[in-house]
C-alpha cells in the first residue's frame, strides 16, 4: 500500500506542493530535450536522405566540440591573437574539418559499402565511432576540456524568475541554447523546403532516381547529408559542452538520444524535435519524483523504457506512417 | 496421357461473403466462392483485382472485416497462420520467399518444422529421438527433392539458383508440409515457356499424386485455362464470374474486365 | 593393309582351358555357370556385404547381396506366376537402375533371355527391337518409357505384360497389361509362399551354354542385330579379364553408361558377378560428374569422347585461374609429360624428375584427380573409337591407369587388352587372354575367343557370313601388328577404299586425327574412287565458342559460327597439320585432305547421321549431303544448302545456309634420304 | 588442395547430416582439439593461459551467445554485456548463497538465470524489428547495469559494492579464486567452450536453428508456415543469454576475479558485436575468428611494439587499438561483409577444388 502511494500519489503531491520546482524541473527537462533532439536530427538527417543508422552521431558530437576546442588552442598559441578572432576562425575552421570529414567518410566507408544490407552500413558506422574516439584521444588526450563558451560571446550566468513563491531559474546558455536549436531547426526547414539541393534531399529519401533526376549524384546527396549533420553536431556540442564539459562521456550520454529515434520515427525531423523534448522532460521529471524510491541514477536507462513501452503501443514511432506487411 | 483426374470431392474451403479494407480503402467486397477436395482452382484478375489479398485473407495473414470462411468443416472469422499451416494449408509467394540463407534442402526441411516434436534439449545433444526424427524428415524432404527433380541443387544456397528454380524450391517448401490445401501466388510469374511448361507438370502432379487440392492465382490465361477445373475472376475486389474454364471464358463480363485487356 | 600377309597371335601363357572353356576358377571369383548361381554364392560367401548402390534421395542407398538375392527371387517368382518360360524374352529399358539389373538375374534364373534395349531410342527403333527379339514382357524404369511403349503397342502383338520400376506419374494408368514391379515382388512373394524352392529350383537347372541375354548392336547400317551372348560367354570373358586385371570384391565401379550396350553388361553385370565388387548407380544421368567424384571409383571405363570432354573442361576451367595457379599448372604438366609415363609404367626416372613429379602430384596431379572423381582409379579402360593421343597420354601421365580395349558386341567385349606395362596410344595392345587373332589376306582382324558370340537371333544368314564353322569371327576392322605384337586398327575393312590415282584411303584414320583437335567434334573424309580427298567437318561448339569469345568474336548460333573466315581459318590449320602427318608416311601420303568445308549443323543421331554410340553414318550422309560432296569436287568456293533438323520436341524444320568450301595446304611426301 | 573427397561417398544420412562430412576437416579438428587440450596446457606458458587463452575462449562463447541471436536469428542486440553481468552476479549470489554446491554447476546454472532475464528483454520483439529493437535492447543494457550498481544485496553488501571471487574448489584443486592456478581455469574453460560450442553446433543445424534462420531470412513467409515467431524469438533470447550468461560467470569467475557493474558496461555489449560482425554473422566458427581478431589485436598493438624496441605509453596504446580496431571493422566490412567466416569458406571452397578457380 505504502509502495503503491509513494509509486502513484506521493509524486504528484510533490508536484503540486512545489509548483515552483516542477517548472525548474520541466524547464531543465526541456533544456536537456533540446539538445537530445539535436542528436537525434543529425541522426535523422543521415538515415532519412540514404538510410544509414549513423551510429557515429553521439561522437562526431564529441569530435566536433574537441576540434574546436582544440583548434582554438592553436590559434591562441600562435601569438598575440584577440580570443575572439581566434574563438571565430577555430569555429570556422571546424566547420571546415566537419565538411573534410563527411567527404572522407562517403569516400573511404560509405562509396565502397554502396548496396550492403543496412547492418552492415550500420556496423561500419561503429567501425568509424572507434576511429573517431581513437583520433580523437590521440591528438587531444582523454582528458576533458573546457568550452570556450565565452570567447564564442555565449551568455554566462542566469536569471531568476520569480513565480508560486520560489524561483525558477534560468540559465543564460540554456536560453541561447534553446534559441540557437531553433534556429537551425527553421534553417533546415527552409533549406529542405525551398533549395533546389533540399528537395532533392527530400526526394532521394523516396526514391534514388528522383535524386539522380534532379541533377544530383548520390555521392554529392550523402556528403551533404553527413555535412549537414556534422554541423548539427557542431552545435550540439557547443551547446552540450557549454554546460558541463568536452569529454568522451558525451558520447554514452549521446546514446540516450537514441529513445528520441524510437519515440519520433527514424525518419521524422518533427518526431525528433518533439521526441528529443518529451525524452528530456520524462527524464527529468522521471529522475526528481520518482528516482528516489529506486535509489537514483534512473536517467540511465528511464528514456529507453519511456520509449518502449511508447513502442509496444505504435511500433512505426510517433510520426511514422502505419506500415502493411505486404506478400 | 491416359491418366484420368481424381474426381472432386466434398467442399474443403468455402468463402463467406468476405470484405476486407486498408484504411477505407476496399481490396475485397463481398466475395464468396467454394474449392472442393482434388480440385485445381484458380483466382484470376487483372493487377489490382485483390487476388492476392485474398490468399492472405485465406491462410490468414489479413483479417477480413466481415465475411467468414469455411476450411473442413470449421467456420472462422479469421484465420490464424499458424493455426492454418498447422491445418493443412500451406502456400508459395508472388515474389519467392525463400529462406535466402539456406540450402534447398535446409528450406525443404524447415517446411516441416510443424512436423517435429523434439526439444531444444534433446537437439543440443542430437541424440536419440532427436537425431532419429531429423533423418525420417530428412527422408521425406528427400522425396520431395526428387519429386520436383532438385536433386543436383540439394545443398546449394538457394540465394544463388535462377529464378525458376527457387519458384520451384518454393514449392517443395510448401509440399514439405504435406498439405490438404495448396495455396499458389503467380507460380509462373516471370517464367520462359519450358519453365512453365515443368511448373505446369509439378502441379498437376502434386494434384494427381498426392489429391492436394490447389488454389491458385495466375497471369498467364492460357495455363489457367489449361489446369484448372473451375475459376474465379476478380475485379476491383469483386466477383465478377465463376465456372469451369470454358464458361469464364464465354462469360461477357470477364471478357470486358480482363480477356479483352491485352496482356 | 599393304602387306597382307596372314598373321596369327595369341596371348602367350594363355591357359588351354580358357580357350576350351574348362571350370578352373582365378583365385577371389566365385564358382558357378550361370548368373543365378552366381549370385547364390556370393550370398554363401558374402552376404552381408553391399552389392549394388544407387544415389538416390540424397545418399548412396545400398544393397547387401542377400538383399540383392531376396528382390531376384521376389521377382524371378512374380515372372513365373505371369508365366515367364525358359527360353522366353523379357525386355529392359531404362537408365541404370539397381531393379533394372535384379530383373536380369530374375529372367535368368526362369531360364529366360534378357533384352536389354536402350533407353533413349526412340519409338520405332524401340519398337523393331522388341518385335524381332519376340520380347513377351518388358521392365521399363518410369512414366517416360511406358509411354514409348504404350505409343508403339499396338505393333508388338507377343508383348504381353509391362511392368515399370517407379510408380510416378502412372497411378491412372488403367492398362490391364501394365503393372508395378512391386505388383510384381507381391505375385511373387504369394507364389513363394506356395512354392518354396521354386526360383532355386529352375536356376540349378540353368546351364552355361543357355542364352543370356541379346545385345542388340546398333550397326552403322540397315537394322540392328541381336547378338545372342550365352552364360558361358560373358562368364569366362569376365573371368579372365578380371583376372588379368586383378579385380576383387574390394573395387567400385560406376554404372552410367546405357545398359543395353554390351559393355555396361560385362562390367557392371558380368565381372560384378564374377568378382563381387560393388556396382554403384548415379542419381540421374544430370550428375553422373558430381557423383563420380563423391564415388571415386576404382575400375572405370569411359568412352573416348568422354575423356576428351573432361579434358576439354579441364583446360577451359583452367583459363579462369590466376596466373599463379596456371603457371603451377603448366609447369607441373611438363613434368608429367616428361616423367608422368615412365613412373606410371615402372621405367627408370631421373631422380629429380621423380622429386618433381612427386611435388607435382601434392600440388597440381592429386587434386586435380581428386576433383574430377579419378584418385582411387587402379584400372581405367576406354574403347569404342581411337582415342587421341595427347588426351591418352594427358590421363596417363597424372598417374591414372587408363588403357585401351578393343573389341565388339559379338566377342563380349574385349579382343585386345593393353597391360598395365606396355601401353600405346596408337595400338589397343595384344591379344586378351584365351584370345586367337589373325589378320586375313585382305588386311581384316578376325579372331576366336570364349567370348565369341552364339549368333544373330534370326539372323542365320548374318552369323554364316561373319562366324566360320570353327569359331572364327570377323570383325569389319583393318588392322595390323606392330612390330611388339600390337594389334592397330586403322579403320574398318570396307570403309579403306582407293584414290583414283591408287593411294590408299583410310577415312576413318584421317577422321580421328582430325578429331583428336579440341576444336573439331566430327568429320567424315571422301576419297574413295575420287582424285584427291575432301572432308566435311564439324566444329564443336563449346571449344570454338570459348576460343571466340577470346577473341571478341560475336556469333549468334552455331550455323553463324561454323561459318566465320575466322574459324575456317582455325580449322585449316588443323587440317594442314593433318597432312603434314600424314605425308611423314608414303602409304598415307597420297589422301591429305585438299578441301574442306565446315558443316552448318552438328550431325546428329536423332536424324540419323550418327549411330546412338555416336558413329558416323556414311551411307546417309553421302545420300543426304550428295550436293556437297559434288561440290567439294567441282571446285566451287561455296555451296547453298537447305537441311531438314528434327528439334527436341519431335517438329522438324529446315535450315537454309550457305557453305564456304576451302582449300588446305598438302605436304610433299617426306622421303628418306638414300 | 588437402582435400581428396573422391571416395567419401555416404551411405546413410546421418553420415551426410554430420557436422564436419569432409574427413580432413575432421582431421583438422582433431588437431585442433589436440593442441587445445596437451600442446597448450604442457607448452603454454602462464602469460599464454592468462591473458590470450583464457579470454579468448570466454569471448568466443559470448560472441556464439550473441551470433545465436544475432547471426542466426536476425536479432540485433546491444545488450550482450548486460546478459553476461547476469551471468557473473548470478553465480556470485548462488555460490555465495549455496557454497557447498560445486561452482561449475553454478556457472552453468546462472546461464539460467540470464536466459530468463533474457526472455524478459526479448518480450518486445513481439512487435519491434530491426535497429528499432536493437535500441531496446539497449534498455537492458543500462537498466541491468543499474541494477548491478544500485542492488547492494547482488555483492552481498560488499563495500567494494564489487564481485568479489571465493575459492572454490573441485576435490582438491582450486578452480576459483586468488591461488587457483591458470592452467586449472584454462582446462575448466576449455571443456565448458567446446562443450557448448558442440551443442551450439546441434541446435544450429536442427530444427530451431533452422526456424531461427527462417525467421531471420523471411518472417513473414515463416509465419504463414506455421512458425510462431514469439516463442521463436524468445528461445533464441534465451538460448543466446544462457551463452552469455556462463561467458559472464566465466569472465569473473575464471578470469578477472573480480568485477564490479562497469565491467559489464556497453562498451562489453560492443566488444562482443565486433566479434560477431568482424567474425561472420551466423557462423560458429566466426565467433572464433572475431574473438581472436577484436580480443587479439590490442594484445599484438601491446606487446608487438614493445617487443620490436618501440615502447608506447600505454594510453596511447589504447587510443591506437580504439583506432586500429575502428579501422579494421571498416575494412573487413568493405573486403568481405560477411566477415572472417565467409573468407574462410572461400579459401576452403578455393582448396577443394583447386586447382581450378571454381
Amino acid at each position: 500500500m505504502d509502495l503503491l502511494y509513494k509509486i502513484f500519489l506521493d509524486p504528484f503531491v510533490q508536484m503540486g506542493a512545489a509548483p515552483d520546482l516542477l517548472l525548474q524541473t520541466l524547464w531543465e527537462g526541456l533544456v536537456g530535450g533540446v539538445l537530445y533532439a539535436l542528436i537525434a536530427l543529425g541522426f535523422v538527417l543521415i538515415f532519412k536522405a540514404s538510410g544509414v543508422f549513423n551510429f557515429a552521431q553521439g561522437i562526431m558530437v564529441v569530435f566536433a566540440g574537441l576540434t574546436l576546442v582544440g583548434l582554438f588552442g592553436v590559434i591562441s598559441g600562435l601569438g598575440n591573437v584577440n580570443e575572439h578572432v581566434a574563438a571565430f576562425a577555430a569555429l570556422g575552421l571546424t566547420v571546415g574539418v566537419m565538411f573534410v570529414l563527411a567527404v572522407g567518410i562517403e569516400r573511404l566507408v560509405l562509396r565502397p559499402l554502396v548496396n550492403q544490407p543496412d547492418i552492415i552500413l550500420f556496423m561500419a558506422t561503429f567501425g568509424l565511432t572507434y576511429v573517431l574516439i581513437g583520433v580523437g584521444e590521440l591528438i587531444f588526450g582523454g582528458e576533458p576540456k573546457v568550452m570556450i563558451t565565452g570567447e564564442l560571446f555565449l551568455p554566462r550566468g542566469s536569471t531568476d524568475w520569480e513565480v508560486f513563491g520560489g524561483f525558477v531559474s534560468f540559465q543564460h546558455i540554456d536560453l541561447a541554447a534553446a534559441i540557437i536549436a531553433s534556429l537551425m531547426v527553421a534553417g533546415l526547414a527552409v533549406f529542405f523546403s525551398k533549395t533546389r539541393i533540399g528537395r532533392a534531399l527530400r526526394a532521394v529519401a523516396d526514391s534514388h532516381k528522383a535524386a539522380l533526376s534532379v541533377g544530383i549524384s548520390l555521392e554529392q546527396i550523402w556528403v551533404i547529408v553527413w555535412f549537414a549533420s556534422g554541423l548539427v553536431a557542431l552545435v550540439t556540442g557547443i551547446m552540450w559542452a557549454a554546460r558541463s564539459d568536452v569529454s568522451f562521456a558525451l558520447q554514452i550520454i549521446a546514446l540516450r538520444a537514441l529513445p528520441v529515434l524510437i519515440l519520433g520515427g527514424f525518419t521524422s525531423i518533427p518526431g525528433a524535435i518533439v521526441g528529443g523534448l518529451i525524452i528530456g522532460v520524462g527524464e527529468k521529471l522521471g529522475e526528481f519524483y520518482w528516482g528516489p524510491l529506486l535509489g537514483g541514477g534512473i536517467e540511465s536507462w528511464l528514456a529507453y523504457f519511456i520509449a518502449l513501452v511508447f513502442l509496444l503501443f505504435r511500433p512505426q514511432g510517433l510520426f511514422g506512417e502505419k506500415i502493411i506487411e505486404r506478400v | 496421357m491416359s491418366a484420368k483426374r481424381r474426381p472432386p470431392g466434398e467442399v474443403l474451403l468455402k468463402v463467406e461473403n468476405i470484405s476486407l479494407s486498408f484504411g477505407g480503402v476496399r481490396a475485397l467486397s463481398d466475395i464468396s466462392f467454394e474449392i472442393r477436395r482434388h480440385e485445381v482452382f484458380s483466382i484470376i484478375g487483372p493487377n489490382g483485382a485483390g487476388k492476392s489479398s485474398m490468399l492472405n485473407c485465406i491462410n490468414g495473414f489479413y483479417h477480413p472485416q466481415g465475411g467468414s470462411i469455411t476450411y473442413k468443416g470449421r467456420t472462422r472469422r479469421q484465420m490464424r497462420p499458424h493455426e492454418v499451416a498447422s491445418q493443412g494449408i500451406a502456400r508459395t509467394f508472388q515474389n519467392i520467399a525463400l529462406f535466402r540463407g539456406m540450402s534447398t534442402l535446409d528450406n525443404i526441411m524447415t517446411g516441416r518444422s510443424l512436423k517435429m516434436r523434439a526439444g531444444l534439449l534433446a537437439q543440443a545433444i542430437r541424440f536419440g529421438p532427436a537425431l532419429k526424427e531429423e533423418l525420417e524428415h530428412r527422408e521425406f524432404c528427400e522425396r520431395i527433392i526428387d519429386f520436383l527433380e532438385i536433386e543436383s541443387i540439394r545443398k546449394v544456397p538457394v540465394g544463388r539458383l535462377p529464378y525458376g528454380l527457387q519458384k520451384r524450391v518454393e514449392l517443395g517448401r510448401a509440399l514439405a508440409a504435406e498439405p490438404e490445401l495448396l495455396l499458389l501466388d503467380e507460380p509462373m510469374a516471370g517464367m520462359n515457356l519450358e519453365e512453365k511448361r515443368d511448373m505446369c507438370r509439378f502441379i498437376l502432379d502434386v494434384n494427381d499424386e498426392f489429391g492436394t487440392t490447389i488454389c491458385m492465382i495466375e497471369h498467364d490465361m492460357g495455363v489457367v485455362m489449361d489446369i484448372s477445373d473451375r475459376v474465379v475472376v476478380l475485379d476491383y475486389g469483386r466477383k465478377i464470374g465463376e465456372g469451369q474454364p470454358e464458361e469464364v471464358r464465354s462469360n461477357q463480363a470477364v471478357i470486358d474486365a480482363y480477356l479483352g485487356v491485352q496482356h | 593393309m599393304a602387306e597382307a600377309a596372314t598373321q596369327e597371335h595369341a596371348q602367350p601363357g594363355t591357359p588351354q582351358h580358357a580357350l576350351a572353356g574348362g571350370g578352373e576358377i582365378p583365385p577371389g571369383q566365385v564358382a558357378g555357370d550361370t548368373f543365378p548361381k552366381l549370385l547364390a554364392e556370393h550370398v554363401r560367401l558374402r552376404g552381408d556385404r553391399t552389392a549394388i548402390r544407387e544415389k538416390a534421395f540424397g545418399i548412396w542407398q545400398s544393397w547387401t547381396w542377400r538383399q540383392v538375392q531376396a528382390e531376384v527371387t521376389e521377382m524371378a517368382a512374380g515372372l513365373a506366376v505371369f508365366g515367364l518360360q525358359r527360353g522366353d524374352k523379357l525386355a529392359i529399358v531404362g537408365d541404370n537402375r539397381p531393379q533394372l539389373y535384379w530383373t536380369f538375374a530374375a529372367v535368368q534364373s526362369l531360364g529366360g533371355i534378357a533384352v536389354p534395349v536402350y533407353q533413349d531410342a526412340i519409338a520405332s527403333e524401340m519398337a523393331f527391337v522388341l518385335d524381332h527379339a519376340d520380347a513377351r514382357f518388358a521392365v521399363v524404369e518410369n512414366q517416360e518409357q511406358v509411354d514409348k511403349l504404350l505409343a508403339i503397342m499396338d505393333r508388338l502383338p507377343k508383348l504381353e505384360r509391362i511392368f515399370y520400376s517407379d510408380p510416378r506419374g502412372l497411378r491412372h494408368y488403367e492398362q490391364p497389361f501394365l503393372l508395378s514391379l512391386e505388383r510384381l515382388k507381391e505375385e511373387g512373394r504369394a507364389f513363394l509362399a506356395n512354392h518354396p524352392g521354386h526360383v532355386e529350383t529352375e536356376a540349378a537347372a540353368g546351364r552355361g551354354s543357355d542364352i543370356a541375354v541379346f545385345c542388340y548392336t546398333s550397326g552403322t547400317t540397315g537394322n540392328p542385330k541381336g547378338v545372342m551372348l550365352s552364360h558361358d560367354n560373358l562368364i569366362r570373358s569376365a573371368r579372365l579379364s578380371a583376372a588379368f586385371d586383378g579385380l576383387s570384391d574390394k573395387d567400385e565401379i560406376l554404372a552410367y553408361l546405357p545398359m543395353a550396350w554390351v559393355g555396361d553388361h560385362y562390367f557392371s553385370y558380368g565381372q560384378a558377378f564374377v568378382t563381387g565388387f560393388v556396382v554403384n548407380c548415379p542419381e540421374s544421368s544430370d550428375t553422373v560428374m558430381t557423383d563420380l567424384k563423391e564415388l571415386g571409383p576404382t575400375y572405370f571405363f569411359a568412352p573416348p569422347r568422354i575423356f576428351e570432354t573432361i579434358l576439354t573442361q579441364v583446360m577451359i576451367r583452367m583459363e579462369d585461374a590466376g596466373w599463379i595457379k596456371r603457371r603451377l599448372f603448366n609447369y607441373f604438366l611438363n613434368v608429367a609429360r616428361r616423367a608422368g609415363l615412365a613412373i606410371l609404367e615402372g621405367r627408370p626416372v631421373p631422380p629429380a624428375d621423380r622429386l618433381l613429379y612427386w611435388l607435382g602430384e601434392l600440388l597440381i596431379y592429386g587434386p586435380l584427380k581428386n576433383t574430377l572423381g579419378f584418385s582411387r582409379i587402379r584400372v581405367a579402360y576406354t574403347a569404342g573409337e581411337a582415342i587421341g593421343p595427347d588426351i591418352f597420354d594427358f590421363f596417363r601421365s597424372l598417374g591414372v591407369n587408363l588403357k585401351q580395349l578393343y573389341g565388339q558386341t559379338e566377342s563380349t567385349v574385349y579382343i585386345c587388352l593393353q597391360t598395365n606395362d606396355d601401353v600405346k596410344a596408337d595400338t589397343v595392345g595384344p591379344p586378351a587372354p584365351g584370345v586367337e587373332i589373325r589378320i586375313t589376306e585382305a588386311g581384316e582382324v578376325i579372331y576366336r575367343s570364349p567370348g565369341v558370340f552364339v549368333g544373330y537371333y534370326k539372323n542365320d544368314e548374318a552369323t554364316r557370313s561373319t562366324k566360320t564353322e570353327d569359331g572364327w569371327v570377323h570383325t569389319g576392322d583393318a588392322g595390323i601388328f606392330t612390330k611388339d605384337g600390337h594389334l592397330k586398327i586403322i579403320d574398318r575393312a570396307k570403309d579403306v577404299g582407293r584414290l583414283n590415282g591408287g593411294s590408299l584411303f583410310a577415312p576413318k584414320y584421317i577422321e580421328n586425327k582430325l578429331k583428336f583437335f579440341p576444336y573439331i567434334s566430327e568429320a567424315v573424309a571422301f576419297g574413295h574412287g575420287r582424285d584427291f580427298v575432301a572432308c566435311f567437318i564439324n566444329i564443336d561448339l563449346n571449344a570454338v565458342g570459348n576460343w571466340a569469345e577470346r577473341r571478341n568474336l560475336a556469333y549468334a548460333s552455331y550455323t553463324d559460327l561454323a561459318g566465320k573466315p575466322e574459324v575456317y581459318e582455325l580449322i585449316r590449320g588443323n587440317i594442314e597439320q593433318v597432312n603434314a602427318d600424314l605425308a611423314a608416311d608414303p602409304a598415307l601420303a597420297g589422301s591429305q585432305v585438299r578441301r574442306f568445308l565446315i558443316l552448318h549443323k552438328e550431325l546428329d543421331a536423332d536424324d540419323g547421321e550418327l549411330t546412338r554410340t555416336r558413329k558416323v553414318r556414311r551411307g546417309t550422309i553421302a545420300e543426304r549431303y550428295a550436293k556437297l560432296i559434288d561440290a567439294l569436287y567441282d571446285g566451287s568456293r561455296s555451296v547453298e544448302i537447305e537441311a531438314r533438323v528434327s528439334f527436341e520436341d519431335g517438329r522438324t524444320g529446315l535450315i537454309r545456309a550457305d557453305l564456304r568450301i576451302e582449300d588446305a595446304k598438302v605436304f610433299e611426301t617426306m622421303r628418306k634420304a638414300g | 588442395m588437402f582435400y581428396r573427397e573422391a571416395g567419401q561417398y555416404k551411405t546413410s544420412y546421418v553420415a551426410d547430416q554430420a557436422v564436419f562430412p569432409i574427413r580432413q576437416d575432421r582431421y583438422g579438428i582433431a588437431i585442433i582439439l589436440l593442441v587445445a587440450f596437451v600442446a597448450i596446457p604442457f607448452l603454454g606458458s602462464t602469460f599464454l593461459l592468462q591473458a590470450v587463452m583464457i579470454p579468448f575462449l570466454i569471448y568466443s562463447l559470448a560472441a556464439i551467445g550473441l551470433n545465436l541471436l544475432t547471426g542466426y536469428t536476425g536479432l540485433l542486440s546491444l545488450g550482450t554485456g548486460a546478459f553476461m553481468g547476469v551471468g557473473a552476479y548470478a553465480c556470485y549470489k548462488l555460490t555465495s548463497v549455496f557454497p557447498e554446491v560445486n561452482i561449475l554447476v553454478w556457472i552453468i546454472a546462472s546461464g539460467f538465470v540470464a536466459a530468463a532475464i533474457g526472455i524478459l528483454f526479448g518480450l518486445p520483439s513481439l512487435r519491434i524489428k530491426g535497429f528499432y529493437l536493437a535500441i531496446a535492447t539497449l534498455a537492458a543494457q543500462f537498466f541491468l547495469q543499474w541494477c548491478f550498481v544500485r542492488i547492494p544485496w547482488l555483492v552481498n553488501y560488499n563495500v567494494s559494492n564489487a564481485i568479489e571471487v571465493p575459492q572454490r574448489q573441485l576435490g582438491e584443486i582450486i578452480l576459483t579464486g586468488p591461488n587457483s592456478t591458470p592452467l586449472t581455469r584454462y582446462m575448466v574453460v576449455l571443456v565448458i567452450v567446446v562443450v557448448m560450442t558442440w551443442l551450439a553446433s546441434n541446435i544450429v543445424h536442427g530444427r530451431i536453428g533452422r526456424m531461427w534462420m527462417a525467421v531471420r531470412d523471411q518472417d513473414i513467409a515463416a509465419e504463414l508456415m506455421g512458425i510462431r515467431l514469439l516463442p521463436t524469438k524468445l528461445l533464441a533470447f534465451a538460448v543466446s543469454s544462457f551463452y552469455c550468461g556462463v561467458a559472464g560467470a566465466m569472465l569473473v569467475f575464471l578470469w578477472y576475479g573480480g568485477a564490479e557493474a562497469d565491467t559489464f558496461n556497453i562498451n562489453q555489449s560492443f566488444f562482443v558485436l565486433f566479434m560477431i560482425i568482424i567474425g561472420g554473422l551466423g557462423s560458429l566458427l566466426g565467433a572464433y575468428f572475431g574473438a581472436a581478431l577484436i580480443f587479439g589485436l590490442p594484445i599484438l598493438l601491446r606487446y608487438v611494439p614493445a617487443e620490436l624496441g618501440l615502447p608506447l605509453h600505454s594510453a596511447t596504446v589504447e587510443h591506437l587499438s580504439f583506432l586500429v580496431v575502428g579501422v579494421l571493422i571498416i575494412f573487413f566490412l568493405i573486403v568481405e561483409p560477411h566477415g572472417l567466416a565467409r573468407l574462410w569458406q572461400i579459401a576452403k571452397q578455393k582448396l577443394r577444388v583447386w586447382p581450378f578457380p571454381y
